[in-house]
This record gives structure tokens, sequence and C-alpha cells, in this order.
């Protein structure tokens, strides 16, 4: 397995976000999280990256190794999990390039750097035109491509997506995706986390069922495809 | 419980703390002393904390508007009152001051607010930060200014106020300063500067008028921050223009931020937490600047918004019987 | 013509000082988002470190015969670059203990965090060196030039160019190198910082040792130029940075060394054209008058950060 | 007996604890002699001495809080302090309200002891310095034409540059101050000033400042071509001055308290004492501070009675104390005027080449 | 007459024009729907017409009156209510004193009240906790109004701030993607709660989505816009067939 969590618990202050949940995610694999607003999906993703502290009981182990040992610049930079946050977060004064550079900050093999950053850049054709604009002054689509980008070069075992569709027309929405399944295939193993139920389970293979930070469903994504309880709630009837 | 009694009970309330206060001043007039400038310091945090913590802003003005307070009402006491060697023989007769006062202490109020103008105007197109300067430099202005003007004594200081701030004055203009600052506050027009600290263009959307509430609250602060600088320049009855620099600007940060952010409770504890401790704590000469300083990043380190944040001034529920 | 040139040549001296001093703090305040209202303190423990490293260079000069011939100004620079690395783990210490801890609240929190601090470090050189003002060893002989009735000292040219080199290091470190880039990053959005890879802790150690040995840095120059320290020197001066930094805009090394050289200009040329008495009325209704006019500072974003509460 | 309480108001922290140090260590010294002798003798009873220390920060309105703390918390008999006019204008105002002797060794601003009855001081005034150092200039060097650079927002050299102008105009005529420049408190570049006053045509200048701010503007002034004289005032006269200034200040006058440098008989002795005990040469505060002790012991002294009844106890030191005649203090010879001042002369000093303080002459009122 | 219209409005940030020429009529009662690719400069309009921004050029009409360059609050108090694309509730404020906060322009208590308490202020209070506590019942969250906003679940926050922009009375109310992250099963919620405020105050609402389910279903006309400028008005159906509004923002296959 190359991310297995057990019992992944979350607590903001007293509030509980997350109450004990278990999954995992093989070499290569693509898998998604659904779930309504609060669900804990965010919270997951947090909690891999070591953005959020997790609860006593809890454990990850990534390639083999304890996950919890590692800071969140390190889990990025010895494990190579990136995650593409929600609502993007890039550095708006910084240029398209410098942005992927830094994403780079921690790696010390300069020509494989060199060589990933033009590899976005054939991924995403628009970002290459715009490598010397701030990020701060892209459109919506072209900074979620950004964040993705930068996502590939920090780390290329599994990388943590956030709602890449939020916001996005539809029609740059698909082409996010498409980048998204390119970057997959090159052995990339892709954790998403979506609103977009039947988008994501169009795209995964297995996915989860997040409710109220508990693991109500899980199964093959065309299973939960056809779900009833899963359509009614999560897929417009 | 209804209206009336409650009017009723809080007076009563009010009497005991005043006869607890005053008997325990009584001893002697240090702490008499001591008493009346810590009610002051309450009503100074208090008032900060209409800006810093009410609308937050990082305003650093407020000695200045405590020094225009501070010099008006002297200025007013002094002319009309008293024989000075800087104004000659009183204008009035000296009998009359005590009860004309309170309306020095007005006019030193509005004279501040009519100095809070020069921030509460340019808090219209700049905010925070920036905001922050326009107020020090607000502050180092009024400052410079006094210590040129030669007729209110220069960088010498201006002496001889007659000893109309006694104990019950104080204490009767802190309990106003507090009752309307807390009235205002939790009125809707006083709850706009919570929206707008929060989000200037979402109140602006909601109908608020986001200039008028700036304009009121600063000019609100900095009234009584003049109407404390007034009793304060009468407690000590003298002031000079080197007490409202940078180190009293950090003395009344120091207390709103202690106490607590948006919250009247806090200023009242901030303000009286740090006037204690700085006078038990004398007999340890310099630690003592070293001990407080250190108390105080231990309370922002646990509590980053202070003691008592965020909490409301609810009279109905001191007042009411504990079950 | 004479009095403007020599004016000139003063205001260039004393803006290096505001410009150096308040790129420290603009460092902290651009990346970290902290008024640092410990930086004047800063200063002046640096400017004591850089008397202490100065006595001991001199010192060892003194006892050891094939040390003697060192120059003065090489003891100078030994001594600008042995305080500098001192001081930065003064501001390092001080991240530790008063800014980590306060990385999640609001900012203000900070500033008055930093407030006491400035206050322990006063208070604390007071209760290890006693009250006395100490005079900074004179390192290089002083030498005044009289340029057509301009003086102009060689300690003079000497603080201005040295104060120069600094920001220009400075900048291009924050341009060019990957650190600065970070930095850059971090001023931007520092809670996704980690996901790059990037640690946190350590950019915002790095910041502060970077403005504190500028601190440093400006401390020895300033003994150059006034020998005399005393504990409380820095506040002032602290103050001033902290008007010179955000009037130069938000994280911006050219803003704040501008408006660092802008304050001295106008405090010197005010000096020179009213009444000194007048000096701080009118200097600072300049600067209100500037940001009423100019709402975001020379380079700043026209949003300004807003204090977190 | 009940111990006879002395309060001491001195800027122990803040911006001149120089200042406080020297008054705490006179004051200690000044214990320990009473100690030795196992009290004050008053009458034909030995009363103990405790001395209550307050700081007042240097600023105003702590002074005033350790003022009325030292006379309602702990009823001293008589109050020493504070030492700047700063602090003791307004706190003389308290202890005379609360009748209260008090006296302030060192400040020289006339509004500290000016209609109060019960406050004294145990230094000369800048209304008698300002005219000393005109005449002395004048009759020392001929000069016509006075520069003067002061600090504005400080009482004390704001005080003593207007009436050294005064001084300095009736005897040269007015325009005669051709410079009169002004810097803040904490100022460190004073060039844009002296740049004026060397474009000024002075032939001398005067600096009433704080002997920190002192080696600042001297030197300033040499490295823009400044070589003529400067000349100052008390506030010279710490050890500092030339430490912090050295060469420098080599040669230049002042007029001050007392000299150090060849003082003889008691003042010599304390000197030396003074040294060996802290290790540096005592400034005139320290010296004023002995002397103010002296009387304020003398005048309890002269009581003859110590009561207990505190408010009894001040009076009679009060009115013992205005009686002081011709007391012969380490500073100089005091007898106190209706105001509380003592008559003194002042002393013009030079800085030698050793850097010691030189008596050069002495002038009396 | 129209309730509002807009004519040739045109705004540049610089030299970027996000809005160009653009023009708007809505009627009493409409529900009017702008859709368009991200940075298309929806919300721009949007603030544009409540005062945020000042157009650099065109023309503003409501009721009549011209509001061209008004201040937000003053065209806000006359009935133009609106919420936010990205939730700009008051962090440290209750639900209920948020949407007591919109009644800010009805109240006439002056300072005096503010300041001494009268019992015009009492009233006044009462009144404004009233109407909001109605309209807080109104969209379900009435149970929350003693909630700091900070930590309410984001469905509960976008109701806060629809009850919120009701309580400024609005005529015309402008909904900035208001269905963001939200779940099929809690989308049909908040088309049931639009139904329902339509109705209820006869609003007329406008309206920026990107959920197309969303707007097909409840608009009466959309316009599209594609960098500031408006390439297709009509209703639904018009709309979704149209191939310049495929071309550039729905793009072939349909989602959703
Ligand atoms: N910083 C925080 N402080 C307090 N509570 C938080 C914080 N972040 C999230 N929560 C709470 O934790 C729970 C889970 O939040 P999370 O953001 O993980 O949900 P999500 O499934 O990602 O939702 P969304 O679809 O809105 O992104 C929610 O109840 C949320 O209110
Ligand atoms: N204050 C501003 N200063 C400069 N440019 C701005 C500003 N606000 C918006 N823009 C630019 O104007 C264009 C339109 O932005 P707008 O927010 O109106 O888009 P939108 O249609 O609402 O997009 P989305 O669907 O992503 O919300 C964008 O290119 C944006 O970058
Ligand atoms: C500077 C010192 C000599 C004190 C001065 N005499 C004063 O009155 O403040
Ligand atoms: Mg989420
Ligand atoms: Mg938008």
């Amino acid at each position: 397995m190359l991310l297995s969590v057990k019992n992944l618990e979350v607590s903001y202050g007293n509030i509980r976000a997350l109450h004990g949940i278990d999954f995992e995610i093989a070499e290569r694999e693509i898998i998604t999280i659904i779930g309504a607003n609060g669900a804990g999906k965010s919270t997951t993703l947090r909690a891999i990256s070591r953005m959020v502290e997790v609860g006593p009981n809890t454990s990850m182990t990534c390639q083999g190794v304890d996950l919890l040992k590692f800071s969140a610049d390190k889990v990025v930079s010895r494990l190579g999990v990136s995650h593409v946050p929600e609502g993007r977060r890039l550095f708006g004064n910084l240029t398209v390039r410098e942005n992927l550079e830094l994403a780079a900050f921690a790696r010390k093999d300069h020509e494989g750097v060199k060589k990933d950053i033009q590899q976005v850049f054939e991924i995403f054709t628009r970002l290459d035109e715009r490598k010397w604009q701030k990020a701060g002054t892209l459109s919506g689509g072209e900074q979620q491509m950004l964040a993705v980008g930068r996502a590939f070069v920090s780390g290329r075992k599994l990388m943590l997506l956030d709602e890449p569709s939020m916001g996005l027309a539809p029609l740059l929405m698909l082409r996010v995706f498409e980048a998204l399944k390119e970057i997959n295939q090159q052995g990339t193993a892709i954790l998403l986390v979506e609103q977009n139920a039947r988008l994501a389970l169009k795209f995964a293979q297995r996915g989860y069922v997040l409710e109220n930070g508990k693991i109500a469903l899980k199964g093959e994504a065309k299973a939960l495809l056809e779900d009833p309880e899963v359509k009614k709630a999560y897929l417009g009837g | 419980m209804d209206r009336m009694p409650l009017i009723i009970s809080a007076v009563l309330h009010l009497i005991l703390l005043y006869i607890a206060l005053h008997t325990w001043s009584e001893v002697s007039d240090y702490r008499n002393l001591t008493l009346r400038l810590t009610l002051i310091a309450v009503l100074l945090t208090l008032s900060l904390n209409i800006i810093n913590g009410y609308m937050g802003e990082f305003s650093c003005s407020h000695p200045g508007f405590m020094a225009l307070g501070a010099y008006m009402g002297s200025v007013f006491t002094v002319l009309l009152f008293a024989k000075d060697k800087l104004f000659g023989p009183a204008l009035l007769p000296p009998e009359l001051g005590p009860y004309l006062f309170p309306l020095g202490l007005i006019i030193a109020g509005l004279t501040a607010s009519v100095g809070a103008l020069a921030i509460a105007v340019p808090s219209f197109r700049t905010r925070g930060d920036y905001l922050a300067i326009i107020s020090l430099a607000f502050m180092f202005i009024v400052k410079s200014l006094i210590e040129n003007l030669e007729v209110v004594g220069g960088p010498r200081g201006l002496s001889g106020q007659p000893n109309w701030a006694n104990l019950p004055t104080v204490f009767l203009v802190t309990i106003i300063g507090v009752w309307m600052i807390n009235n205002f506050v939790t009125s809707i027009l006083g709850k706009a500067l919570n929206a707008v600290r929060d989000d200037e263009m979402a109140a602006d959307a909601m109908t608020v008028d986001t200039r008028k509430t700036k304009i009121v609250a600063f000019m609100f602060a900095a009234f009584w921050a003049g109407v404390a600088g007034a009793l304060f320049a009468h407690v000590l009855r003298y002031v000079n223009p080197g007490t409202f620099g940078i180190q009293k600007l950090a003395e009344v940060l120091a207390m709103v931020y202690f106490g607590g952010l948006n919250s009247v409770y806090g200023s009242i504890v901030g303000a009286v937490g740090i006037q204690i401790m700085g006078e038990a704590l004398r007999p340890l000469e310099l630690f003592k600047w070293i001990l407080i300083p250190t108390l105080l990043i231990l309370v922002m380190i646990y509590r980053p918004t202070g003691l008592i944040a965020f909490k409301e001034f609810n009279l109905k529920r001191i007042l009411a019987p504990r079950k | 013509m004479q009095l403007f040139l020599q004016n000139l040549v003063n205001a260039l001296q004393w803006g290096s000082f505001y410009a150096l001093i308040a790129l420290g703090y603009s460092m902290v305040y651009g990346i970290l988002m902290l008024f640092n209202f410990a930086h004047g303190d800063i200063f002046m423990v640096g400017a004591y470190i850089g008397f202490g490293v100065a006595t001991a260079l001199l010192a060892i000069i003194s006892t050891s015969a094939w040390a003697a011939a060192a120059p003065g100004w090489l003891v100078l620079v030994l001594t600008i670059i042995i305080s500098m690395f001192l001081t930065s783990f003064v501001g390092m210490i001080v991240e530790r203990v008063g800014y980590r801890p306060l990385r999640e609240a609001p900012r203000a929190s900070a500033a008055i965090t930093g407030l006491m601090i400035g206050i322990i470090l006063e208070t604390g050189n007071l209760a290890l060196l006693g009250a006395r003002r100490i005079r900074f060893p004179s390192l290089i002989e002083s030498t005044t030039y009289n340029l057509g009735g301009v003086y102009i000292t060689n300690k003079k040219i000497m603080i201005v160019l040295v104060s120069l080199a600094l920001m220009i290091a400075l900048h291009q470190f924050i341009k060019r190198t990957k650190w600065g880039m970070a930095m850059r990053a971090m001023a931007f959005d520092y809670v996704v910082v980690p996901l790059m890879g990037v640690s946190i802790n350590t950019i915002a150690a790095l910041t502060f040792a970077i403005g504190s040995a500028l601190a440093a840095a400006a401390g020895i120059l300033f003994g150059v130029a006034y020998p005399v320290l005393d504990p409380y020197m820095g506040i002032v001066f602290g103050w001033k940075a902290f008007v010179a930094a955000i009037l130069g805009g938000r994280g911006s090394v050219l803003g704040a060394t501008l408006a660092g050289f802008l304050l001295g200009f106008i405090e010197i040329f005010v000096a020179m054209i009213f009444p000194s008495t007048l000096r701080d009325f009118i200097a600072y209704s300049i600067i209100l008058l500037i940001l009423v006019f100019r709402p975001h500072g020379f380079f700043g974003e026209p949003y300004s950060a807003r204090l977190r509460l | 007996a009940d111990a006879i309480k002395i309060g001491i108001n001195a800027p122990i922290t803040g911006d001149i604890p120089k200042v406080g140090e020297g008054t705490k260590y006179a004051a200690q010294m000044w214990l320990a002699d009473i100690k030795a002798a196992g009290g004050i003798k008053v009458g034909d009873k030995v009363f103990p001495v405790e001395l209550v220390i307050e700081d007042n920060e240097a600023k105003a309105e702590s002074a005033v809080k350790a003022n009325t703390k030292m006379i309602t918390e702990d009823e001293v008999l008589v109050i020493v302090g504070p030492q700047s006019s700063k602090q003791a204008v307004p706190a003389g105002e308290v202890a005379n309200n609360y009748q209260t002797p008090m006296i302030s060794p060192w400040s020289t601003n006339p509004d500290t002891t000016k209609d109060r009855p019960f406050v004294f001081r145990g230094c000369f005034l800048d209304p008698f310095q300002g005219p000393v150092l005109a005449n002395f200039i004048t009759k020392e060097f001929g000069f016509k034409k006075a520069a003067v650079l002061y600090d504005v927002a400080s009482d004390y050299p704001k005080g003593l540059a207007e009436y050294f102008k005064q001084a300095w105009e009736k005897l040269h005529g007015p325009g005669s101050v051709v410079a009169f420049e002004s810097f803040t408190t904490k100022d460190a570049d004073f060039s844009s000033q002296l740049a004026k006053i060397l474009n000024s045509g002075a032939e001398v200048l005067f600096t009433p400042q704080y002997y920190n701010e002192v080696a600042l503007i001297v030197q300033q002034a040499h490295e823009l071509g400044w070589n003529k004289p400067i000349v100052g005032s008390d506030s010279w006269g710490s050890a500092e001055t030339v430490e912090l200034c050295g060469k420098e200040c080599y040669g230049l006058f002042f007029s001050t308290h007392y000299a150090a440098a060849g003082a003889k008989g008691a003042t010599k002795a304390f000197i030396e004492r003074y040294d060996k005990k802290h290790g540096y040469v005592p400034d005139d505060v320290a010296a004023l501070t002995w002397d103010a002790l002296r009387i304020v012991q003398k005048a309890i002294e002269m009581c003859g009675n110590i009561t207990g009844d505190v408010k009894k106890d001040r009076q009679c030191i009060r009115d013992n104390m205005a009686k002081i005649k011709e007391f012969e203090g380490i500073t100089g010879k005091m007898t106190f005027t209706e105001d509380g001042d003592p008559i003194k002369c002042a002393v013009v000093v030079k800085i030698s080449d050793k850097g010691e303080f030189e008596f050069f002459k002495s002038v009396c009122p | 007459m129209a309730l509002l219209s807009v004519k040739e409005m045109t705004h540049r940030f610089g030299g970027l024009v996000a809005v160009n020429s653009y023009n708007l009529t809505l009627e009493p009662g409409q529900i009017m729907g702008l859709i368009g690719p991200n940075g298309a400069g929806k919300t721009t309009i949007f603030n544009l017409i409540t005062g945020i921004y000042c157009p650099t050029e065109g023309k503003i009409t409501f009721n009549g009156q011209e509001i061209t360059g008004l201040r937000p609050h003053y065209i806000a108090s006359l009935g133009l209510g609106r919420t936010f694309q990205d939730l700009r509730l008051w962090r440290h404020m209750t639900v209920l004193e948020h949407v007591k906060m919109a009644r800010y322009s009805k109240i006439d208590y002056g300072f005096t009240g503010a300041f001494l308490g009268t019992p015009k202020r009492k009233k006044q209070e009462a009144q404004a906790t009233e109407v909001a506590m109605s309209l807080l019942e109104m969209l379900g969250v009435d149970s929350l109004a003693d909630q700091v906003v900070l930590n309410l679940p984001y469905g509960a926050q976008r109701r806060v701030e629809m009850a919120r922009a009701l309580a400024t009375d609005p005529k015309v109310l402008f909904l900035d993607e208001p269905t963001v992250g939200m779940t099929p099963e809690e989308l049909s919620q908040m088309i049931q709660i639009i139904r329902t405020v339509h109705q209820k105050f006869g609003l007329a609402i406008f309206l920026i989505e990107h959920r197309l389910k969303f707007v097909m279903e409840l608009c009466q006309r959309i316009q599209t816009l594609v960098f500031g400028q408006v390439i297709a008005e009509g209703n639904p159906e018009e709309i979704q067939n149209n191939p310049k509004v495929i071309e550039a923002y729905l793009g072939e296959e349909k989602l959703d």
C-alpha cells in the first residue's frame, strides 16, 4: 500500500471533525472521497499533509514508514505527497515560473526539477505562454492548472486534490481533469476530494463516502455511482 | 426582572462599590491617588478598546487625544478659576469652579473629538497598518505642537490645576463613561464597528454607513480619552507634553490587549490589573520591568486576544440573583 | 548652496540608519506580517554586541604582536561581521519565544509581545550592565575633508557605502535566491508554504536572523558615527523604522529604503529651513499628508492587510 | 524610639538611571554613617533612620505618585529628591500640599521652590547660572556672537537656554545670539542644527545638555569644522561626560556645583570614599544629594524633639531647615532664601588635558 | 418602466477592461441569470451595480433614480440587497447580530439612543430582533441565532448570508454563486429557498451561477458574459443551444 490510514481522528478545538476513519491507497491508484459540506473531506487531506494535528490513536503509514513522524514540509519533500489545497492558494505575487520553482524548494536534483517544470508546461500549454505573469492575475482555470502543476513538481508519489473543480466553468473543469488523468498515467496516485460527486466517481477507481466525519460507504467507483443512497444524496436524484 | 428595579439595583450596587472603594482609599492619600489613576486608566483603556478592539484598527493616537483633553481641560480651569503664572488671575470666581468642572471635562472631550477627525477622515481610504502610522504621526504632531505652544508652558508643562478631580468626581465620570460606552457598543450603531472590522465591504452592502461609523468611533473614543486626559491633569495637577508619548502609548496598548479586545469587562480587568501590578511590584525596582512584560507575553501566548475578550458586559446578568 | 550640500551629506548619513533599520523591520513585517516592535531594541542589542566584539578585538590586538598591525578598518569589518552573526541569534531567540507561539494569534497580540520583549531587552541591559552609558570605541581615525566649504568625513562616506551595499545585497537575496523566493511566498500566504516542502519555522527564523543582522550592522555604524550607547537608544529608532517600513509599502525592500532615506531627509531639511523646534511637527505632518494622499505607502498593494482578530 | 523615615525620590530606571544611581549611592553612604553612629541624635534621644527609596522612572507622574506614596503611606518626615526639574516641579507641588518638607538636590528650575514654603533645593538656579555663563564667556573670550543648541522637549535645557539668551542679549544687544537651535530628546544627529550654527558666524556655542548628548554634539561640531569654544552647564558635571566624549571635550568649559579635581577637605574625603566604594568619581548629583541629606539631618537635629506626630515633626523640620545658616556643604556654603533656594556660588570648570574637571573660577552671587 | 436598468456600462482595472458596454433591464419580480467563464467579469458587474466600484462609464438607474457613483450603503438601503461569492460574514458576530445589522438603515434612534439607551432604542432594537428572527426562521436557522458564525457549517453560513441580505428589505436581490460548494441535496433546498423568498417578497433576483441545472431551473432570462461582454441573452432554452455559448463556456459534454 502506498498510504494507509487507520482511525484518523481530528478535532478543531472541542469540535471533533473526524471520528476515526480508515482508508488506503495503492500505488498509481485514483481514489475519491465525496461528501457534503463540512463532512470532513478537506480535514482528511490536511491530516495527511500534516497541516492539522491528529488524535492520539491515529496511525498513518506511507510507503511503509510512519507518516506522523514527519512535519508538514517533510511530508512533501521526503515522502513525495503533494497537496493541492482548497481554493488553490497560489502565491499571487510570484510569477508562474517562480511558483513552480518554489514547489521544488526542497529538491536537490536540479536536472529533475527542470525536466518536471518543462513537463508541466507541456501538459498545460496555457501556462507556458504565461510563464512570466504574476500568478495572481491568472484566470480561475489557469490558477487551478498552476496549482496542480505545483503539486506535480513538489511530489510525485501521491497527489491530494481538494475540490479542483470548485468555481470552474464547465469547459475548464474538463480540461483540468484531462490533465489529471495524464499525470496519473505517469505514475502518480491521486486522492481526490470533490463536491461534484458524479464527476469524481467517473474519474476515480474507488470511492469513499464521508458523512459527519465517518465513512458511510466505500467501494468501487462504478458501484457507488449506481448506489441508490449515493444517487439520492450526492448525485441529485 | 423588570426595568425599574434594575436601575435601582444598579444604583445601589454602585453606591456599595463606591463606599467600598472610598473606605479602602481612606487609609492613605496614596491609595486614593492610585485609585483615581486606576479609574482614569479604565476609562482610557475602554475608549481605546472602541477603536482597537471593537473596530479592529491599530490606533496609536490615544496619548494624543489624551493630551488634547488634558491641556484643554487644564486651560479651561486654570484660565477661568485659578491664579496662575501663565494666565494671571482667575477670570471667574473660583467658587463657581467645581460646578463648571463638568463643562470643562466636556470641552476637553470635544477638543479631542475634533482632533480625532484628523485620523477618522484618512481612515475612509486606508486601513490597518497605514492607519496605524497615520495615528502614530498624529500623536507625535500633537506632542510637538504642545511643546511649541508657549502659552501653555511648552515643554515645561502646565500646573496649578485646581483640586477638583477628587474620588467621587472621578468615580462618577468613570461610571458614566463606562455606562455610555457600554450602551454604545451594544447598540446597532456600535455593532456596526464590528461589522466594519470583520468585513467592511459586507457592512457597506448591508446598508451600514461605514464612514459615519468610523467617524463616530474615532470621535467617541477620542472624547472619552480627552475626558480621561482632563481628569488625569487634575489628579496630578500638572501636565507636560512628555507624558503623552510612546511610553504612555505602550502602557494603554498593554492594558487593552492584556484585558481583552472587544470587551468592556476586559478593559476594566486590563486597566486595573496592570495598574495594580505596577504599584504592587514597586519593591522589585528594575525587575518589575522584567516581570510585568513577561507576564504580558504569557497572556498573549495563552490568550492571544487578552484575558477576557469578546465578552459582553451584561448588567442584568451581573445583578441577577444567582441560583 | 553650501549649506544645502552640507545638509545633503548629513541627510544621506542619517537616512542610511533609518533605511537600514527600516529594512530589518520591513523584512519581518513584510514576510511574517508582524509589527516587530522589538526591532529597535534589537538594534540596541546589536550595538552593544558590536561594542563587546570591538572591545574584545582591540584587546586581542593589544596583546598579540602579529595582530597589532591590523588596520582599523579591518577591525571594523570584522566587528560588523561577527556582530551581525551573533545578533542574528538574538533575533532567532526573540522569534522563538515571542513570535512563534503567536503565529496563529491576531497580529496585534504579536505587536504587544514585541513591545514587551523590547522592554525586557532594555531593562535586562540596564540590570546587566548598570546605569552607565557606553562609549563605542573609535575604530577608524576620523578624517574630515573640506570640499569647498562642505565638510565630509571618511566615516560618513563609509557609512553610506556600507549601508547601500547591505541594501543591495538584501535586494539580490530576496529577488534571486530560492530562500528569498520562499520569503516572498510566505509574505503572500504563509499557510500553504509547508505544502511546497518549505518549513515555515526555518523561513521565519531566517527572516528574523537577517533582519536582526541588519539591525546589528546599523547599530555598529551608529556606534561609529554617534559613539554613545544607552539601553533606550533603540526606542526612537524602532518607531521611526516602523513608520518608514510601512510608508515604504509592505515587504518592499526598495520602499523601505526610500522611506528611510526620505525620513532622514525630511528631518534634516525641515530643521534646516524652519525653526528647529518645529521639526517633529512638520516632519510628521508631511508623513501624515503623504499617507492621506497615498494611502498605501510607496509600493504597497492597494489592499492593506487587516488585523486578524 | 520609632525610626525616622526619610524618602528618596530618584530616577532608578528610565532615561537617566545614572542620576538615580548616584543618588542612591550617596544616600546609602550617608545612611551607613548614621548607622555607625547608632542613629540621629535629637535632643537627648537617638533615633534610628530608615530610608524609603522610590523609583520615579524619570517620569513626572511617577514622581508625583512616589511622593504621594512616601508621604501618605510610608509617612516619611522629609523627602530628598527628585533630581531633575521635570520631576521636581510637579513633585514639589505634592510635598507642599501635604506640608512635608522636600529638598531637591539638583533641580535648578525656579518653579520647583517658588511659592512653596515646604520645598527647598540644594543648588543654584538657572536664572543665576545663565548670566554666570554669559558673563564668563564675555570676560574670558571677549566674544560678541553666541549660538545655543538645546533640547526643546526637556524643561531644564530649554529653561537654561532661554536664561542664557536673555543674559547674553542684555550684554551684547538683541540679535547677538545668532543661532538658537533646538532638537528633541533622544536625537542623536545634530548636523543640521550645527550646520546652521556654523553658518551663522557665532563665536561660541553654548549647549546646556546632558552628558550623553554633549559627547555627540561636540564630536559632530568638530566634524563639521567647528573649532571655536563650546561651553556647557551643570548638566555636564558627570564623570561620564569625559568618558563618553574623550579627547574631543578637552579644554572646554562649563559651570557646575563643584569641581572634583583638586577638591579639598570634606569634599575630597567624600570623593575618595565614593570612588573607593563604587569605582568612579561621584557626579555633582551625588555630592548635592549628600549635602541635601546632611541639611536634612541638621534640621532634624535642630528640632530638638521628634514627637512621633508626623504633622508636627514635619512642620518642625521645615521650620528649622529654613533657619539653617551658612551650612558648610561639600558643594559650598548654603543659606536658604525665603523661597528655599540656597545662595551658592557656581564653579566654572575646565576639562583638563587629562580629562579631569579642573577648577577654573568661582562665581558668587 | 424597468426596475433596474444599466446602460452602456464599462469598467477598467488599470488597463484591463473587465466590463465592456454592459446593458441590463430588470423588471420587478423577474429572475435573471448571469453565466460565463471564470474571470469574465460577473462579480465585477455586481460590484458596479451595488456601488462597491464606480463604473468608468455608463449609467445605472434604479426605480427611476440614477444611482451611479452613489455610496454602497446608500444604494443598499434603496433596495439592492446582495450576497457574496466568497461568503463575507462577520467572523465574530452571532447569527442574530448579522441579521440585525442589516436593519441598520431602518434604525433612527440616533446617537442619543446609542449612547444613553432611550425607550425608542429599546423599541427599535426589539423590532429589529423580531424581523431578524422571523427571517432566520424562514431560512431554518433560527435555532442558531446565538451562535458565532465562525463555528457554523458552511450550508448554515450561506443561509445566514441570505437572511442578512433579505433583512435590508431589498427590491432586487443579487446572488453571487449561491450554491458554490453545495451537494445536490443542498442545492435543491437552495432552489426552494430562492423560490420562497421570490414569491413571498415579490423580489426581482439577479444571480450568477456555474451550476447550469440551477440556472436553467430558476431563471426566466439569462445573460452570458465572456471577457466582460455579453455574447448572448435569452431564455434558458435559447442559451443552452446557442453555439457561441457552447463554444465559449459550456463545452461539448454537458455535465451535471
Ligand atoms: N479551522 C477550523 N476551525 C474550526 N473548525 C473547522 C476548521 N476547519 C474545518 N472545521 C470544521 O470541521 C468540519 C469538517 O470541515 P472540512 O473543511 O474538512 O469539511 P469539507 O468536507 O472539506 O467541507 P467543504 O466541502 O465545505 O470543503 C466542519 O464542521 C468544519 O466546520
Ligand atoms: N479589484 C480588481 N483589480 C484588478 N482586477 C480585478 C479586480 N477585480 C477583478 N479583477 C479582474 O477582473 C476580471 C473579472 O473578474 P470577476 O471577479 O468579475 O470575474 P467573475 O466573472 O466573477 O469570475 P468567477 O466566476 O471566477 O467568479 C478578472 O480578470 C479579475 O482578475
Ligand atoms: C541636568 C541637571 C543638572 C538637572 C537640572 N539642573 C534640572 O533642573 O533638571
Ligand atoms: Mg473542503
Ligand atoms: Mg465571481
